[in-house]
């Protein structure tokens, strides 16, 4: 089983040299740590940033430079800021190759839950519901069940989604899956340690095993 | 070029009316007209509708007008941060209408530059799809959305000349350019407020045609939400 | 009977402190020389310039700085260069004060047809379909008829329009007009040495005349 | 950052097929990619649809690639200035799409930010409308206009780096930045292409993540049309 790290080390390995990618709060925030730096990708950030550099030293914090999660951050060589309606002309447009975020369910069409728990304090979609609409591929971080044992891998979402038929790939604590583009979850890889049947055990979904499913390196 | 320079804060929120609608630049706390929300508090406006996206801290940016409850709804994308805001919320004493992100920012993109509609696909098959029409463009499906415009909009930038043209700097430009742009009257408080002719034409962010009000912002406080720092 | 520098002298005198201006090609940018020097008035460009200076000196001469009708110009202090997007939100959201454009025919519901004669060459609208859809104030340079003595102030325009409903006063050769809000042409004031009579003669359209007509000053 | 450098102007435009759409910058021939219009007349590609505000003068800019009939369509908002033009449209050798000078800005504008179609004021009532969606809002009637896109666009800009970031200098900026944002492959030809760092990010009008490739563009010639003077 994987954990938050786990999952970050392996989505750091679906990041391809040139990308330009959206990480969303949270276990995709720490995928930065693990891209390759032999790979030179250009890190997105909504409010209005292309090539967002590490966390700034004490003596390089400026107020007036924060990512979309209102942390202080720096800015890489060759950065360009720009404004909001910008920002998202380029999610919009199709411009950002790839969006990781998190996910409290996901269906076996690709629709997402991700923004709201009724009952719960609504603090809004923010950006969410733009980059899920929009992103060319998107790669969802998250916990395969709740911590009652309940699937998060489902036939219909059950919370209120955040997009529909969007999300095709899922890298969880259990696996790595596809969503098929006619829908059903398609196992890719098991986390090590974790058997075809536990996998299988957490997903409520349709789940595809075709042939022998792989123990993931990371 | 007239000069549109005001005396301060106070002069330039002085004819904000009880119920009218305000714009408000700045992402989380990076951008916000900090002196401009210090004086709507001590003016005391009532029943204000404040487009920004988000509602500040429980004592700091637009959360000061939700303390004082002079904020009557909120258009927002985010609001979290903020306990007394939810408090009004679940109280039924606040209204709420959140948008998405990219919507919220070409909406108000949109008021201002005159274009009352547009089709997007943030919130296709979602809650925020309600009462909205629904179409096909090459295969995939959009949201018409209506502009967004206010009776007032208040911008923060970094530099700004007496012709009202501004220079925003780092992510702090975020909201404010769309939000000058849509403002019946635009008010801008600038870091540092220049005479024309110092600011280079080909680096100004928004033209002084959306500007109708300017002045020097004093004593910046700047507050950081997550001061995270590398070792 | 006004010549166009005439024309372009009763034009300024439209001309408020502070306004931000269009001007078209022809007549309407002879207006600019004719701005009492007292008034700050900002010329827009729809190209991407606020703040058209005056041409050149020799020494001067920029090919990156032009006007819409690709003259050669400078820049004010305090100018914004701008993208043509940009400059045409600006249009479209009603932020310039004032448009002045030539016509060929007007209608007296305040059509414009300024931008193809059947037959000819169509060189196309350029921006001017943009400029009379958005502008708040249009005012319109033009000659009351034809050189056969045709009216050019018609019931209905009888050249392809370029805007509806737009025009909103009109200053020819032989006088100042306003276009009414239920149509209509209101006859304000008479070109110097021009008769009531000769102006009642020269438009097609209806024309209301109420009390005693002015002579211009310029 | 990844370098989008490429040799020149002829492996920039070397994937350009026949019957392509192509969005060329500039206004008049102030902004023009110079040196890719030549590698395209070199290269002979065919049977083009070619979106640019103005086609150029005979014998120059788009004039060029009209003159060897490499040019099928032009969408334009004003194509005078061109004899072999107007014979080509007369004999019906050329299809020629003319378009609002904002509209056609906006319309460029949407296909690079996603929005499939957008209302606007200009054309009501005209012969643009004709066959277009025309909806009344508060009280004044648009147009449903739809975005353009293309295959390949080319721009040019004054100073670019090698991540593909540009600024652009005077008018010369006008359609070039919604042109980089609405090509499958953006292709930029810059006067000054310096490394990654250099340009301050604060003044950049066109992000990199538009330019698919980038070159430092030589002799270019800017010529005016109109040249006035003072004095």
């Amino acid at each position: 089983m994987l954990d938050k790290t786990g999952i970050a080390k392996r989505i750091a390995k679906e990041v391809k040299d040139g990308m330009y990618i959206n990480l969303g709060i949270g276990i995709p925030t720490l995928v930065a740590n693990y891209i390759p730096s032999h790979l030179n990708v250009v890190l997105q950030s909504e409010n209005g940033l292309l090539g967002i550099g590490p966390f700034p030293k004490e003596d390089e914090v400026d107020p007036d430079l924060i990512n979309a999660g209102k942390q202080t951050i720096t800015m890489m060589p060759g950065s360009a800021l720009f404004n909001s309606a910008e920002s998202f002309a380029m999610i919009r447009g199709g411009h950002v190759d790839l969006t990781i975020l998190g996910a409290m369910e996901v269906s076996e069409q690709g629709d997402i839950a991700n923004w709201k728990v009724p009952g719960k304090m609504v603090k809004g979609m923010g950006g969410a519901m733009d980059l899920v609409a929009s992103a060319k591929h998107i790669i969802v971080a998250m916990q395969h069940c709740s911590k009652e044992g309940a699937s998060k891998l489902l036939k219909s979402c059950t919370l209120p989604i955040t997009g529909i038929k969007c999300v095709k790939r899922i890298v969880s604590d259990l696996a790595v899956l596809d969503v098929l583009p006619q829908g059903g979850f398609r196992l890719l890889e098991r986390a090590p340690g974790i058997s075809v049947e536990q996998i299988k055990n957490a997903t409520a979904g349709s789940l595809l095993i075709e042939g022998d499913i792989p123990e993931m390196t990371i | 070029m007239i000069s549109k320079v005001v005396s301060g804060p106070d002069e330039a929120v002085q004819d904000i009316f009880d119920q009218a609608t305000l714009m408000l630049g700045g992402f989380g706390l990076c951008g916000i007209p900090e002196n401009c929300i210090a004086s709507i508090l001590k003016k005391g406006t009532k029943g204000l509708t404040c487009i920004s996206n988000n509602a500040g801290v429980d004592d700091f940016g637009i959360g000061l007008l939700l303390k004082t409850r002079q904020v009557k709804k909120m258009i927002s994308s985010y609001v979290g941060e903020n306990a007394e805001f939810e408090r009004q919320l679940l109280s039924g004493e606040l209204e709420v209408e959140l948008i998405p992100q990219g919507t919220l920012a070409e909406r108000v993109r949109a008021g201002g530059a005159g274009i009352p509609a547009f089709f997007t696909p943030a919130g296709v098959g979602t809650e925020v799809a309600a009462g909205k029409e629904v179409r096909e463009f090459e295969g995939k499906k959009y949201l018409l959305e209506n502009w967004l415009r206010a009776d007032f909009s208040i911008v923060k930038a970094w530099k700004g000349d007496t012709a009202g043209n501004l220079v925003y700097k780092g992510t702090a430009r975020n909201f404010n350019p769309m939000m000058a742009a849509a403002g019946k009257i635009t008010i801008a408080e600038v870091e540092e407020l220049v005479p024309v002719g110092e600011l280079n034409p080909n680096h100004i962010h928004t033209p002084g045609i959306y500007v109708q009000r300017i002045f020097h912002g004093k004593n910046y406080e700047k507050r950081i939400e997550q001061r995270t720092i590398s070792k």
